[in-house]
């Protein structure tokens, strides 16, 4: 899975976000693969350390803007499960694969599109 | 027989909102819509969250679209206009007139055949915009060859769903409901009627409508003229509403300005941003954070600027009176943004004689008592949303779900009669 | 109940260093409960040992199981044929869940992979704090039901101690309420404030014997 | 055996260039366990429905993989396809491959939909059947409080034929309505005589809530009244407690004046100058008037609105001069720039200053100082009466009411989470609604829509008396759980609670009525023991296998 990465979408924000992108025809790179879930706070750490086993160059967390999320607390216990991720990467001194957090809400096409930009530029970066 | 079933004129958000509440209590609702997509005003609205939501409802506006589109119980009829009302409470006939929709929109998949094939220039058969739903090709009979009686065939034959139909008439339909709830919205103030901001002479001068298109398409800002990013911002509030033609507040433009400024500063945090005002309306839940975060890094003054001159090197010179100094000045501006009100719609003239509804004296629909804000003058006939008087979406939301529910009871009562006699 | 705290992770990587396949066993109690140690642990260590030994290029295998309670020998005896597969096991359990495995299985290493720290109490989610020593003499009927030895900072029996600051806090921690002062306030709130006046003799905590024995009388 | 799958690529009418569908059919038929691999060009046609069904049933094909586009619009009428052939509805896995794949991407994408389809092929395997229930619920709604939005719920929700009972703290009914009454002409006495007649309403005074458990649908409510308990149960809970206010005076020390003690003068709040105008008996009727508003409090509707009603009727009835001081006048209200413009012209003087009024006493009466912004120079004024700015704030009960029913503020302390998707009534926790001055500053207008969208969204819940669900979408497995409590505290929407099972073991239970499945808890426990169909840990990690290993 070189350079491939993984995006968990909530249904409510992040996913109607992307088909958005669709309809509008904005282009993004290829290597994303969009896992749909009912809210970001589905999202578990294992989930992630299992997608960065499996080889992804990175994995998204893409939940409803903050203090929108359909659910009240889904996206706060979203980012503080990427933030625990991140510390557990770091004590096996794997911090080369970006696991990060994105805010956005269903009619905002442009933020789904510069968050996987911004990925795929780090992952560029560091030669993944 | 009393009938069960109600008829919401206009689907904008708040005619979405009761069609919503009515079909989940059960009841089966004709939602009419005289464009061809349904939504309003606010469905191209942006979404305006710099770190943290700022509260401004437009996302609730396409959930509530997607679900009205998918539920069972209510009927959507595009393209249509009411012609006559006719019978009493609880057993009202009106007869709705469809325009021809060339595209059928249960047919069309949007696949985009039909425009690569279509010869005209500008096409006359596109995409509506994006978030539209239902998300049919739209045919423009202005521009379609074959209205001007040229034999073109070409997008109907290489349509895969022969979803294209040239020979349609208007289609009349006799519906008879239960009650009426009218939510035909508003129109937005035509700045052009203030001649002395320059709109629609100056490029830099846009309207609010026009700076949420713009983040809506492209998700930042950039100057009409040369396509930099703008560094020195205004708000020009009160166009349109508090004047000598439009005696109240739209309630709208001091929210949506300050959200799109503080969109604005977000994105790009050294760009000046002033906003002249009269009285800001710092109110609503959850507005006391925002306003809060916001108040030092945008400039506000007190007092209306009356004109807007392009200086030969594209800026924008406003003067106005600076009160708080007590003495009228001069400023530059790359862009100046006019914060236009909500007027009533131009239609509801004709929609309020044939439904036999008063207007009141500011042009919106005049309601029986202050006390209830749905109910008209003709039983059965309740008004929801903008139409009635300016909202913010998350107050036109809950006028659309108050109206529903006077809906509600009149067929209770009505129907409670008919077990009765 | 038992509250535990995963080992750092420096640790566990030198102690599973030598070998090529482990057996990652979680406890389904308390250490599940206080977030140390139940499956979901299980899961996460060992996704981690698999990516940090992929990263050197030094493959692990890792076999993962939760039993009910550790420390019954008739549940740990479930994992026989896992712990025979491996080289060593990796135990999420408190202290005596790592020695019932030790027990039942000598030739292998056991090795823990939590700190057991104390018998304590959620005060809010995710924040576990120290109630009770398990110092085998209570004498919490005498203090209003708030232990002295474990709450107050130097553990005394006759206190307050002359440090105790402003506001009733501990001379040690600013932050930390006196034992003293809490147990004052609620034998006063009971009507109870004579049990202040009693003396407490010295105790000798040598005098217990190590390890403990508790033989049931029913059997 | 391996379970039947079929897939079904659509490529929307020949539209979809970028994908080479007779390379993905070969790739698809060869992933285990699908049995049979049909493109059409109208999967959400009618006909391409007609083909679908006949499939499936021809070749009884136990899961359902659609490849087309999103599943906003059409995941639900294609369920409807399955239950028609004769299939679950929820054994169905869509992959977006137009929207999220060939719309959005140039060149070929051949090998990303094959992969997209392989994901939601090996999702599809492990989904489970899952059925859909009415369960019973109570049709009692209580109210909670005893003013103006409460009557008024309740008198409306017996109309639409629910019986509610009004849980009022204090002794008597209809407090906080003279304003209502002096203004509106609006009378309290019929309103209460009718709540008393009617017979759906139940009324309990001097009685409070002392305890409440349960979820929507089944409410326990603990009610202390004289004394008794009585524990009732309730289908939904209506919070209509109102707000309080408090002289900004007494809370902001800036506007107190320096040194003297100011609480002698004739300083008044609204509602007192609202009955001074209504008792004719006042031996001296002020000739000078002062009020302030929207200096300490930027959210102030409600108190714009009282002063100018009261800045009016006072003008009227004793033609005293009266000045305004302020900020900014709110009139982001109905009818509240008409108000305002009568009120200046009739003669009420309104003076705007950034800064607040500095007040001090000056024989016996109020003088007041403030920069008024158009003239740039300080106006001192000395009045016989100050009207003095009002904090709205929430009724004093508010603090235990939230921990009673466990649910969120907004951070002026108002009920109701800031949070757009609850508006205009809602709360987080399903059958727990917020009504008028309790959620916030709201004028008459908003008051009067908040009850009539209560009556509608209870009338939605409750009057079938039955709710569809889908039975044991989100499980917590007893065997499993180690009742750790986690997932009680972390559940947004209150769904879970401590139950006893079969005599012995206390287990969380997931409420179906009161679940959102939202799959927080299944993520968060560490028991792994809640399972969410349709989401479960094994169908996502099903997913991420699929990535990349063709």
């Amino acid at each position: 899975m070189n350079g491939c990465i993984v995006a968990f979408c909530c249904e409510h924000s992040a996913y109607p976000a992307a088909d958005l992108a669709g309809k509008l025809r904005l282009h993004y790179p290829e290597n994303i693969r969009v896992i749909r879930v009912p809210c970001a706070g589905r999202v578990d750490v294992i989930h992630i350390l299992k997608a960065l086993e499996k080889g992804a160059a990175a994995v998204l967390v893409l939940g409803c803007e903050d203090g929108a999320c359909h659910h009240i607390t889904g996206n706060t216990r979203a980012k503080e499960r990427v933030k625990y991720c991140n510390m557990l990467l770091k004590e096996v001194q794997i911090d080369g694969r970006p696991v990060a957090m994105f805010n956005l809400s269903p009619n905002a096409p442009h933020k789904f599109v510069s968050a996987v930009n911004e990925i795929t530029k780090i992952i560029k970066e560091s030669g993944r | 027989m009393e009938s069960k079933d109600v008829l919401v004129v206009g689907s904008g958000i708040s005619g979405v909102a009761s069609a919503l509440e009515l079909a989940n209590a059960g009841v089966s609702v004709y939602l009419i819509e005289k464009e061809a997509v349904i939504g309003g005003h606010s469905a191209s609205f942006c979404c305006k969250a710099t770190d943290i939501c700022s509260k401004c409802s437009a996302c609730v506006v396409s959930d509530k679209i997607k679900e009205a589109v998918i539920h069972p119980q209510i009927t959507l009829l595009t393209n249509s206009t009411i012609k006559g009302l006719g019978g009493e409470l609880g057993n009202l006939h009106v007869e709705i007139i469809q325009q021809p929709r060339y595209v059928d929109e249960e047919r069309c998949i949007a696949c985009g055949l039909c425009t690569e094939v279509c010869p005209t220039d500008p096409k006359a058969i596109y995409p509506p915009f994006a978030e539209a739903t239902p998300f049919s090709y739209i045919l423009d009979e202005g521009l379609c060859l074959r209205f001007k009686g040229e034999r073109c065939d070409l997008c109907r034959g290489s349509c895969p769903t022969k979803a294209i139909e040239f020979e349609l008439k208007p289609k009349e339909r006799e519906l008879n409901v239960g009650a009426i709830i009218v939510a035909t919205g508003f129109d937005v103030f035509d700045a052009r009627e203030k001649g002395s901001l320059g709109y629609g002479r100056y490029p830099n001068v846009l309207t609010g409508l026009d700076l949420e298109q713009i983040f809506t398409r492209e998700g930042y800002l950039r100057l009409p003229t040369n396509g930099k990013e703008p560094q020195n911002i205004a708000f020009i509030q009160c166009i349109g509403s508090r004047d000598e033609g439009h005696g109240y507040c739209s309630q709208v433009c001091c929210k949506y300005a300050m959200k799109l400024a503080g969109l604005i500063k977000y994105q790009n945090p050294d760009t000046q941003v002033t906003i002249f005002y009269i009285d800001l309306q710092t109110t609503g839940k959850g507005f006391a954070q925002f306003y809060e975060k916001y108040k030092e890094s945008i400039r506000f003054v007190r007092g209306v600027p009356v004109e807007i001159l392009q200086t030969i090197s594209g800026e924008l010179e406003v003067r106005f009176e600076d009160i708080s100094q007590g003495k009228v000045c001069r400023d530059n501006f790359d862009l100046v943004v006019l914060s236009v009100g909500i007027s009533p719609g131009k239609n509801s003239w004709d929609l309020a004689r044939i439904l036999g509804i008063n207007l009141a004296d500011d042009g919106f629909f005049d309601i029986k008592h202050p006390l209830s804000s749905n109910e008209t003058n003709i039983d059965g006939v309740f008004v929801a949303g903008t139409c009635q008087g300016p909202k913010d979406i998350p107050d036109s939301i809950a006028h659309g779900i108050a109206a529903a529910s006077k809906a509600m009871q009149v067929l209770a009562e009505s129907a409670s009669q008919g077990r009765g006699n | 109940m038992i509250i535990a705290e995963r080992k750092p992770m420096e640790e566990i990587k030198q102690a599973m260093a030598p070998y090529k396949k482990v057996l990652v066993a979680g406890c389904g109690t308390c250490v599940a409960v206080c977030w140390a140690g139940g499956e979901k642990e299980v899961e996460i260590l060992a996704s981690q040992l698999r990516l940090a030994r992929s990263a050197e290029g030094n493959e692990i295998v890792t076999l993962e199981a939760t039993v009910e309670r550790q420390c019954e020998k008739e549940m740990v005896e479930e994992l026989k044929d896992k712990v025979a597969e491996v080289e060593a096991v990796l135990s999420l359990a408190c202290g005596s869940g790592v020695q019932t495995m030790a027990e039942l299985f000598e030739d292998k290493p056991v090795f823990p992979a939590v700190n057991t720290t104390f018998i304590g109490m959620p005060e809010k989610e995710g924040l576990w704090v120290e109630m009770c020593g398990a110092c085998g003499d209570c004498v919490l009927d005498r203090t209003g039901g708030i232990c002295p030895i474990v709450r107050c900072a130097k553990g005394l029996l006759n206190g307050p101690c002359g440090g105790t600051r402003k506001g009733g806090k501990c001379e040690i921690d600013p932050e930390k309420d006196c034992a003293w002062v809490l147990i004052y306030r609620r034998l006063e709130k009971q009507g109870r404030l004579d049990l202040m006046r009693e003396y407490y003799s010295p105790r000798n905590f040598r005098a217990v014997k190590r390890p403990g024995r508790v033989q049931a009388v029913k059997a | 055996m391996e379970t039947k799958i079929g897939v079904f690529l659509c490529n929307c009418g020949g539209a979809i260039k970028n994908i080479d569908f007779d390379a993905a059919v070969k790739k698809v038929a060869k992933f285990p366990g699908v049995t049979c691999v049909n493109l059409s060009s109208d999967l959400c046609l009618e006909e391409g429905k007609k083909k679908m069904i006949s499939c499936i049933r021809g070749e009884n094909i136990e899961r359902v993989v659609v490849a087309a586009c999103s599943p906003e619009f059409q995941e639900h009428i294609l369920r409807e396809v399955l239950e028609k052939a004769g299939l679950n509805g929820h054994l169905l896995s869509m992959a977006n491959i137009r929207e999220q794949c060939s719309w959005t991407h140039d060149g070929d994408v051949t090998e990303k939909a094959v992969e997209l389809v392989k994901m939601a092929v090996n999702r599809v395997r492990l989904l489970q059947p899952m059925e859909k229930k009415e369960l019973p619920v109570n049709r009692e709604v209580l109210v909670v409080g005893g003013g103006f939005s409460a009557s008024n719920t309740a008198l409306q929700l017996s109309r639409v034929g629910l019986r509610t009972t009004l849980l009022e703290k204090e002794a008597v009914l209809g407090a906080g309505t003279e304003e209502l009454e002096s203004f509106y002409g609006f009378d309290t006495g019929s309103m209460i005589s009718a709540v008393e007649v009617d017979k759906n309403i139940e009324v309990l005074t001097s009685a409070q809530m002392t305890e409440v458990g349960g979820k929507i649908g089944d409410f326990s409510v603990r009610i202390r009244q004289e004394g008794g308990e009585i524990l009732r149960k309730y289908g939904a809970i209506v919070l209509a407690t109102g707000h309080q206010t408090e002289l900004a005076l007494d809370s902001e020390p800036q506007l107190r004046a320096e040194d003297e003690a100011i609480s002698g003068l004739n300083i008044v709040s609204q509602e007192q100058f609202c009955c001074m105008l209504g008792n004719s008996g006042l031996e001296t009727e002020p000739k000078t008037i002062g009020f302030m508003f929207d200096f300490s409090d930027e959210n102030s509707r409600f108190t714009t609105l009282a002063t100018l009603n009261n800045a009016l009727e006072a003008k009227k009835k004793w033609g005293s001069e009266i000045y305004v001081f302020c900020k900014n006048v709110k009139v982001d209200s109905e009818g509240m720039e008409k108000l305002y413009r009568e009120a200046r012209d009739c003669g009420v003087v309104f003076l705007k200053s950034e800064a607040p009024p500095r007040i001090t006493a000056e024989n016996g009466r109020v003088k007041i100082e403030a920069k008024d912004v158009f003239l740039g120079e300080d106006v001192i004024l000395a009045c016989d009466v100050l009207v003095a700015e009002e904090l709205y704030l929430p009724a004093e009960g508010a603090e235990n009411l939230s921990s009673l029913l466990s649910i969120r503020r907004d951070s002026k302390g108002f009920f109701q989470d800031e949070n757009v998707h609850l508006y205009p009534v809602g709360s987080e926790k399903k059958g727990v609604f917020f009504i008028g001055g309790c959620r916030g500053d709201l004028d008459l207008g908003r008051v009067l829509t908040d009850i009539s969208s209560v009556v509608m969204k209870v009338h939605e819940l409750l009057s079938s008396g039955k709710i569809l669900v889908e039975l044991e979408k989100v499980k917590a497995d007893p065997q499993k759980c180690v009742a750790c409590l986690t997932c009680i505290r972390v559940c947004p929407h209150g769904a879970i609670q401590l139950v006893r099972v079969d005599g012995s073991k206390e287990v969380a239970e997931i409420s179906d009525l009161a679940c959102d499945a939202c799959g927080i808890c299944a993520a968060i426990c560490p028991a792994k023991a809640i399972k969410f169909q349709g989401y479960r840990d094994e169908e996502i990690l099903a997913q991420i296998e699929a990535i990349q290993e063709l």
